[in-house]
């Protein structure tokens, strides 16, 4: 870990450090924002890590807890919600038994996230999983996704 | 301080050189704050990477007690660099064209061999300080608990009255005191040499006014200071001690030698809130009011007269003070019959032209600045703003001379001792607040990471840190905030009292310790010292 | 000759989601096996774009020889070897797979301003954005024309702020020309937080190098040196193609030292957005710029006076920037024909929802709502009556089926409650229910709220619980007023944007469907069958074949049954999820 | 600095035009409603309660934010402004626990100083609280993030003047809450500059707990004891007791302490006080004694080695903590009761 964020932060040292895009960086890394990492740029930059805290919480992006291996992202923008986008996002909830505050599985293999919009309004509803955008789909359709993700 | 407190808003350029600002004096460090947020640069020079640097624009890590080759050599650059106040040097200043002759050699090379500042650092605080008209500099014990503590404080001087930051608002040479009427104090003339108001005891003239005021025949010579009285009461040439609110025990340097000298009178009284380590070794020990149960006035440090009220009555038979100096005086047979302190303050206000403006009634809300000379003046926020005392300010050549104590093959790290920011001097009385207690006291030495490294000790271990004159046991608090080299001990925990280990060394002229450098060693403590030591 | 054929597959995301990938593949190995030489391209840019707004109809395969376009449409991997077979090889095209009417439909009154370039050229190749007079536009203003020129011509066009205040952009270039300083920055804003949006996505992914300078040529006009592109993280690709885009334009001299051999330098910086629709607001975005919570401040002052860094700043949306070359290469004049008297101009809109041919398009302004859904959009999917439709995303408003026939422009829809926005519209049909859409907005507002000012945080949480209190069966009778006077409180006091738009959704669905904020509070039933709350749901003995799908469907245990007997629900345990609802293939179980 | 004439109220005031429009109207005498400015403090314009009316200007403006400008005309009271007004109250009051019973700031608050004035009690818009179970375990600060109006006083005096930046937002919409990093206990410098500028009783002494508010307690303006800054204080006190110390904003120190002087007063009571005179018998213990003995038994003692050795055998300490009163009459004491100028006190150390 500590080689990863020596490498982020020599490249932010120079600006002085600009909190979304560390916060960006170190999750693109780990999936998620740890804390040691906070503590570190903090510490090097100067920057409270109270900060950096109030930066994570605020946006949408940021995770403070690890990441699933796999990853579920239900579209919840209008076109979608018009079109059945809370039930699919409850129909997998139930499936995995989690919720919004605890999204992921306890194995820590499927985390599930809701996203405002994902764009792809015409496909409405959409999943994604793993990156792979599934449109027009139904809980069944995204139930069977994960299952043999699992199997993977 | 030539300057005020509020002063400090308006500043260019803030030069901190020898104080921790944000621990020691931490509401001036606010006003500090502000003006940083108003786009003033900071420089700070310190042994340590004190809190105030993270709002510095340049940070000098000097060595402890290399503070006379800095200044010079930042004065050097200023002449180099023609950054000089020609103007205030030619109507103001004498000794000039000799003081620069004595700086020459103080070049930016030689000047980082000297204090490890690199030499660029160097350059752009000489530049930063000099190219500025509005620039103050700040300074505590660091500059001045030295055994060229004066020398320290002459060459700060120097560098003001070469850019002619003095005299003038958002300027200034400003001395952080260090307690609460330190500057009263002062003024008051608990002071071997002068009578109050700075008023010298061995001329005549002036003896002579006190004599006439106080009705009493009075000695011209001049008397012992703090130290001296301490070397003496050892040597039991002092026989008998009368102490008002001091702890010289832990306060002291080199504490085996203190308690003995205590130990060796004949007679100590201790007046105090708190059987101290000091009140312990008493014959007799008077309970006092504290701070919040008694009538007066304070002065702090920017020379502000201000009243300080009763809160609460003092507890069981403790009497303010005042009150006892009274009762004593006329139980020796020179009774001085004060009915209030108001009183008392009437009567050394019109002893000193400073204060003569000034009455209890004057004081009220925010005080006054002395000097107040009149009933209608209102104070003097800055000093100097009609000129200086003697006519001309003298630039004063000083030489750099290396601390009383350096390091050795046996005692390689250099020991600092100085405050933190929960903890007060001595301790008898934050060390009496709970919740301080319980986040701030332990103990601790301050060890640079590469040390700890080298010496296998983890943040928290004890280790047991010594010099020729003593040891103690301590937790280890690994950082950065000293650079390798250096220790910073706390002076406030008793039970591991850094003045332990401090040089009594003198500064020759005003007999200050040098506190700040002494040469120590590390050893890890055995298992059974740590239990014995406790927490 | 074969080699001039060039066949098209739509790689769009939702292409790549159909299966466009495949479908490439399946080209390349049925081409190799028939000896047929062609040119398989990607159909560039996104699937908007690529097909043109029809991505319903993905995966859409081009198959151009000569001048002769033919266009398929729901083309699956198995498909392609009878398109190479018979049209390609036996030259007879598959008439039942070709698009049908809809597709010329669709395009009959659409204007294409800023979409012209999208999808015709490959928006990862600065020479074809070239070809079709790309960057001359911006070569003109910086060697020919000086600033306050340049600032005319877009002043007289009477473009206006697409992101949805609807600004005049000239007159904002203008302010940032006069503010003084040296630095300045201008900031496109392609943090598309409108759920149910994705224009600027479209823009970028399809015709990057139009952003980019129309970025250049506003840079120039105002004196910015320094320009950012601030994107949403959630669209991966059209940050990859814009990068591409700014390197490409980087190496030609469009972007640096020296633009065009003038004396103007400018270049442009990406900034990934983190997820937070407050973004959007001006002093919001440039908070998360810095690096900071995207809190807004009050203005003034203003972001053109103290903006970025505390120096002027001008913002535009992506849109905006993607209209100027045209303006600046056609001029004025050209523009400022298209449109109204106060609205000048095209404007693009998301056209979603329970619309037969949801997709992307770009429409004069002034054509009515009526165009755009019914000859456009192609009337209700689902054939149901057409309900209302959803303008402006969160800050915009409800229009009812009796108002079609109004102009789509900035007063027009002010003037009924909603707002053109950054060009959301959603279409509702009788199926959905006006209070949950209001919740659906409400909740949306909410959860994006900052948190800085009270009205805001507090009072659409407070507006939520009641309209959550309604949706659930438990709502009071003045729980109306109660609402009313929330919205009008929050418009008034909030801080920003925002909040004063946040009760927008709220207040046109109580202008225009106030019986149906009725029905739920006062006869406890939700006449679109939407509000879980106000369900109850039961199984038709005799229809109920007893096939057990609504049993294991139950996540509460409430359905009771045993094979080859009806099923039974207990509604004391019900949960009214709807999963019974769903899974009945027969019809069986009764929503009520 | 240029100036600038506008009206308010219909008064005619010229006033600098660096200036904003609540600062002009303190500035005149016209008082405006707000709680999350702070005269020492950047504005915010979250609370929106200082909103005036501008002609000309379609809706109403924070006049924190706003600067004036040449001719501008501006009205502070309406009834329309009086309504929204009080709408923010009801908003502010339907998050907040409004247990001013047992709430350490009743009295001086500035929330339930608004609520009084303008009547509101916080029931019109009832709705869900913010509750949180974790409470902050620092020794010094009590954080009750329920009483919280997210005003981001505390935030700013914490960057701002202090520097240390130990709390800022966290979260967003509804969930916003102060925080520091990681939700951890508060780890400062515990200037209780936070605690100062809190218009609620979010954030309190721990050491003040139920010791008293206003009924009975004394207030008395004096210095603090602690280092050569001088700052002025304001002690609390209830039966002889200390139960907070404060500063208040228009001393030279503008109110701003350190944890020292707001929180170090204890000491004061602390058992370890000593009551009575005591005098050390041949045993080596102390007894308690009189005044007249010990005092008599100290003036025998001087009299003797003054007279077996002169008075240069005698010398005296005195303390950098004592008023210059007492430093005065201790130094005048020794010199003309003595007749020794062996005084000092610990200004070097």
């Amino acid at each position: 870990m500590q080689k990863t964020l020596d490498n982020i932060l020599s490249r932010y040292r120079e600006s002085g450090g600009n909190v979304i895009s560390l916060l960006q960086e170190t999750q693109d890394a780990f999936g998620y924002v740890p804390r040691e990492a906070v503590q570190f740029f903090s510490r090097e930059l100067g920057i409270a890590a109270s900060k950096f805290y109030g930066v994570a919480t605020f946006y949408a992006q940021f995770r403070l807890r690890p990441v699933g291996k796999h990853k579920v992202t239900a579209c919840c923008g209008t076109a979608c919600h018009v079109r059945g986008a809370e039930r699919i996002m409850s129909g997998i909830q139930r499936e995995l038994h989690v919720t919004d505050e605890e999204d992921t599985t306890t194995d820590g293999q499927i985390t599930v996230e809701k996203v405002a919009c994902l764009g792809f309004c015409s496909f409405a509803p959409v999943v994604l999983v793993d990156g792979a955008v599934h449109g027009k789909t139904t809980t069944d359709a995204v139930i069977k996704e994960i299952k043999s993700l699992r199997k993977k | 301080m030539t300057n005020s407190i509020a002063d400090i808003e308006g500043m260019e350029v803030i030069f901190i050189i020898g104080s921790n600002t944000k621990e020691t004096h931490p509401v001036i460090a606010n006003r500090m704050i502000k003006a940083y947020r108003k786009g003033a640069k900071i420089i700070v020079a310190d042994p340590r990477a004190v809190p105030m640097v993270k709002f510095s624009e340049l940070y000098l890590p000097m060595r402890p007690g290399t503070d006379i080759a800095l200044l010079n050599g930042m004065g050097q650059v200023i002449v180099q660099e023609g950054l000089q106040n020609d103007e205030f040097i030619r109507d103001k200043t004498e000794g000039f064209d000799a003081w620069k002759d004595s700086v020459r050699d103080f070049t930016p090379e030689r000047v980082s061999k000297l204090t490890g500042v690199p030499k660029d650092d160097i350059i752009r605080a000489a530049r930063l300080y000099g190219g500025s008209r509005k620039a103050g500099i700040f300074y505590t014990m660091g500059i001045t608990q030295h055994t060229c503590g004066t020398d320290n404080v002459k060459a700060i001087a120097n560098l003001a009255t070469l850019t002619g930051n003095i005299g003038r608002p958002h300027t200034g040479v400003n001395p952080l005191r260090g307690q609460n009427n330190v500057q009263g104090a002062s003024d008051m003339a608990c002071a071997p040499n002068v009578y109050p108001g700075y008023q010298r005891v061995d001329l005549p003239e002036v003896q002579q006014k006190f004599e006439q005021a106080w009705g009493k025949k009075l000695s011209p010579k001049p008397g012992l200071t703090t130290t001296e009285m301490i070397h003496a009461a050892h040597d039991k040439r002092l026989k008998g001690l009368y102490i008002m609110g001091e702890n010289p025990v832990l306060t002291d340097p080199n504490q085996h030698h203190t308690i003995e000298a205590l130990k060796n009178l004949e007679f100590l009284v201790v007046q105090d809130i708190f059987l101290t380590e000091t009140a312990k070794l008493a014959q007799v020990v008077l309970p006092a009011a504290c701070s919040y149960e008694k009538e007066g006035t304070y002065t702090n440090t920017e020379r502000r007269v201000q009243r300080v009220r009763r809160a609460v009555n003092a507890p069981g038979e403790a009497w303010d003070d005042l009150s006892i100096i009274i009762a004593l005086s006329r139980h020796l047979g020179y009774p001085m019959e004060y009915r209030s302190p108001e009183l008392v303050f009437n009567e050394f206000a019109g002893l000193w032209p400073a204060l003569g403006g000034m009455t209890y009634d004057r004081l009220k809300g925010r005080g006054l600045a002395w000097p107040c000379p009149t009933p209608e003046h209102h104070g003097t926020e800055y000093l100097y703003k009609d000129g200086f005392p003697k006519g001309k300010v003298p630039f004063v050549q000083i030489a750099f001379k290396e601390p009383a104590e350096v390091t050795s093959d046996d005692y390689p790290f250099i020991l600092t001792t100085g405050r933190n920011l929960y903890q007060y001097h001595s301790g008898s009385m934050s060390r009496r607040v709970p919740p301080i207690e319980k986040h701030a006291g332990r103990a601790y030495v301050e060890m640079n990471r590469s040390d700890a490294e080298r010496l296998s000790v983890a943040d928290g271990d004890r280790v047991i840190v010594s010099s020729r004159r003593g040891e103690v046991t301590i937790a280890v608090r690994v950082t950065n905030q000293v650079s390798a080299g250096t220790l910073f001990i706390p002076m406030h925990y008793a039970e591991a009292a850094a003045n332990v280990l401090t040089n009594d060394a003198l500064d020759p002229t005003v007999k200050i310790p040098e506190f700040k450098v002494c040469a120590v060693q590390v050893t890890s403590a055995p298992k059974a010292a740590s239990l014995a030591t406790g927490g | 000759m074969a080699s001039e054929t060039l066949i098209r597959v739509c790689m769009g995301p939702a292409g790549i989601a159909a299966g466009g990938k495949q479908v490439i593949e399946a080209f390349h190995a049925a081409l190799v096996d028939a000896g047929v030489s062609a040119q398989v391209r990607e159909r560039c840019s996104s699937h908007q774009v690529g097909c043109m707004g029809l991505c319903a109809r993905d995966v859409l395969v081009e198959v151009h020889q000569g001048d002769v376009k033919t266009v398929y449409q729901y083309i699956k991997p198995d498909m392609v070897q009878r398109i190479v077979d018979e049209h390609l090889v036996a030259g007879k095209p598959i008439t039942e797979w070709l698009v049908d009417e809809v597709y010329a439909s669709f395009y009959r009154k659409q204007i294409k301003v800023v979409l012209a370039d999208c999808g015709r050229i490959d928006p990862e190749d600065i020479d074809a954005y070239e070809a079709v007079k790309g960057y001359e536009a911006a070569r003109e203003c910086l060697t020919n024309r000086r600033p306050e020129e340049v600032i005319e011509e877009v002043k007289m066009s009477g473009l206006r702020g697409r992101g949805g205040a609807g600004f005049p952009t000239g007159l904002k270039w203008e302010l940032g020309r006069k503010s003084r300083g040296d630095d300045k920055y201008i900031i496109c804003n392609a943090d598309e937080g409108d759920p149910g949006a994705f224009m600027d996505r479209a823009v970028i992914e399809g015709s990057p190098h139009a952003v980019i300078e129309g970025m250049i040529i506003g840079a120039f006009s105002m004196g910015a040196r320094n320009g950012y592109v601030y994107i949403r993280a959630e669209y991966p690709l059209a940050v990859e193609r814009l990068k591409k885009a700014l390197d490409q334009a980087r190496t030609r001299g469009y972007l640096g030292k020296g633009i065009f051999g003038s004396a103007f330098d400018f270049d442009i910086k990406i900034k990934l957005g983190a997820g937070a629709f407050v973004c959007g607001e001006e002093t919001a975005l440039i908070a998360s710029i810095e690096g900071m919570r995207g809190m807004p401040r009050p203005k003034p002052p203003f972001p053109v006076n103290r903006g970025l860094w505390q120096k002027p700043t001008v913002i535009n949306n992506v849109e905006t920037f993607a209209n100027i070359p045209a303006i600046i290469r056609n001029g004025c004049g050209w523009y400022a024909g298209f449109g109204t008297d106060k609205s000048k101009g095209t404007k693009v809109f998301a056209l979603t929802g329970k619309i037969k041919n949801p997709g992307l398009i770009e429409v004069p302004m002034g054509i009515t709502l009526r165009e755009i859904i019914e000859e456009i959009g192609g009337g209700i999917e689902s054939g149901r009556p057409f309900k209302a439709v959803q303008t402006g995303g969160p800050s915009g408003g409800c229009i009812p089926a009796s108002m079609l026939d109004i102009a789509v422009d900035y007063e027009s829809l002010a003037k009924v409650g909603s707002i053109v926005g950054s060009g959301g519209m959603i279409v509702l049909d009788a199926d959905d229910c006006m209070v949950n859409v209001a919740k659906y907005f409400v909740q949306f507002t909410q959860s994006e709220s900052c948190g800085k000012c009270v009205p805001c945080r507090v009072g659409t949480k407070r507006v939520l619980e009641t309209l959550e209190r309604i949706t659930t069966g438990k709502g009071k009778e003045d729980d109306i007023e109660r609402l009313e006077k929330l919205a009008g409180g929050i418009k008034a006091m909030s801080l920003c944007g925002l909040g004063q738009t946040a009760p927008n959704p709220v207040l046109s669905t109580l202008k225009y469907f106030r019986d149906e904020y009725e029905a739920h509070i006062r006869d406890k039933k939700c006449p679109a069958k939407v509000c879980k709350g106000l369900l109850t749901y039961s199984i038709d003995e005799a229809t109920c074949k007893a096939c057990g799908a609504c049993l294991r469907a139950c996540p509460s245990g409430a359905v009771s049954g045993e094979k080859k007997k009806p099923h039974r629900i207990d509604a004391a345990k019900c949960v009214r999820c709807g999963a019974c609802f769903e899974v009945c293939k027969f019809g069986s179980v009764n929503r009520e | 600095m240029a100036m600038v004439s506008l009206t308010i109220n219909g008064k005619k005031i010229t006033v600098p035009d660096d200036l904003t429009i609540l600062e002009a109207a303190n500035r005149h005498g016209i008082a405006i409603p707000n709680l999350c400015k702070h005269p020492q403090l950047t504005p915010f314009g979250g609370c929106r309660l200082c909103v005036v009316e501008i002609k000309g200007v379609p809706r109403p403006v924070a006049s924190c934010t706003t600067p004036v400008n040449e001719g501008m005309e501006i009205t502070t009271v309406t009834e329309q402004l009086e309504q929204h007004r009080k709408f923010v109250l009801e908003l502010i009051l339907s998050d907040h626990p409004n247990d001013c019973m047992t709430c350490e700031s009743t009295g001086s608050c500035q929330l339930q100083e608004l609520a009084y004035t303008y009547g509101v009690k916080g029931q019109e818009y009832a709705g869900e609280r913010r509750t949180y179970a974790k409470k902050d375990g620092n020794p010094f600060i009590e954080r009750d993030l329920e009483k919280c109006i997210l005003c981001g006083r505390c935030v700013k005096v914490c960057q701002e003047i202090q520097g240390v930046e130990a709390i800022d937002f966290g979260y967003r919409g509804f969930k916003s809450k102060i925080t520091t990093a990681y939700e951890d206990d508060l780890n400062c410098e515990f200037c209780g500059q936070c605690v100062h500028v809190c218009p609620t009783g979010a954030l309190t002494g721990k050491l003040w707990k139920r010791k008293g508010r206003y009924e009975g307690v004394k207030e008395t303006d004096t210095v603090c004891p602690y280092c050569g800054t001088g700052c002025n204080i304001t002690v609390h006190s209830k039966n002889n007791e200390i139960i907070r110390i404060t500063s208040r904003p228009w001393t030279w120190n503008e109110g701003f302490l350190c944890v020292k002087g707001r929180f170090g007063y204890p000491f004061v009571s602390s058992p370890d006080r000593l009551t009575k005179p005591l005098i050390k018998r041949k045993s080596g213990e102390f007894e308690e004694t009189t005044w007249t003995a010990a005092l008599e038994y100290t003036a025998s003692w001087f009299r003797k080695i003054r007279e077996e050795h002169g008075p240069d055998a005698l010398g005296g300490l005195s303390s950098a903590r004592c008023t210059n009163e007492e430093n005065y009459l201790f130094q005048k004491f020794m010199r003309a009761g003595i007749g020794t100028n062996n005084v000092d006190h610990c200004a070097r150390l």
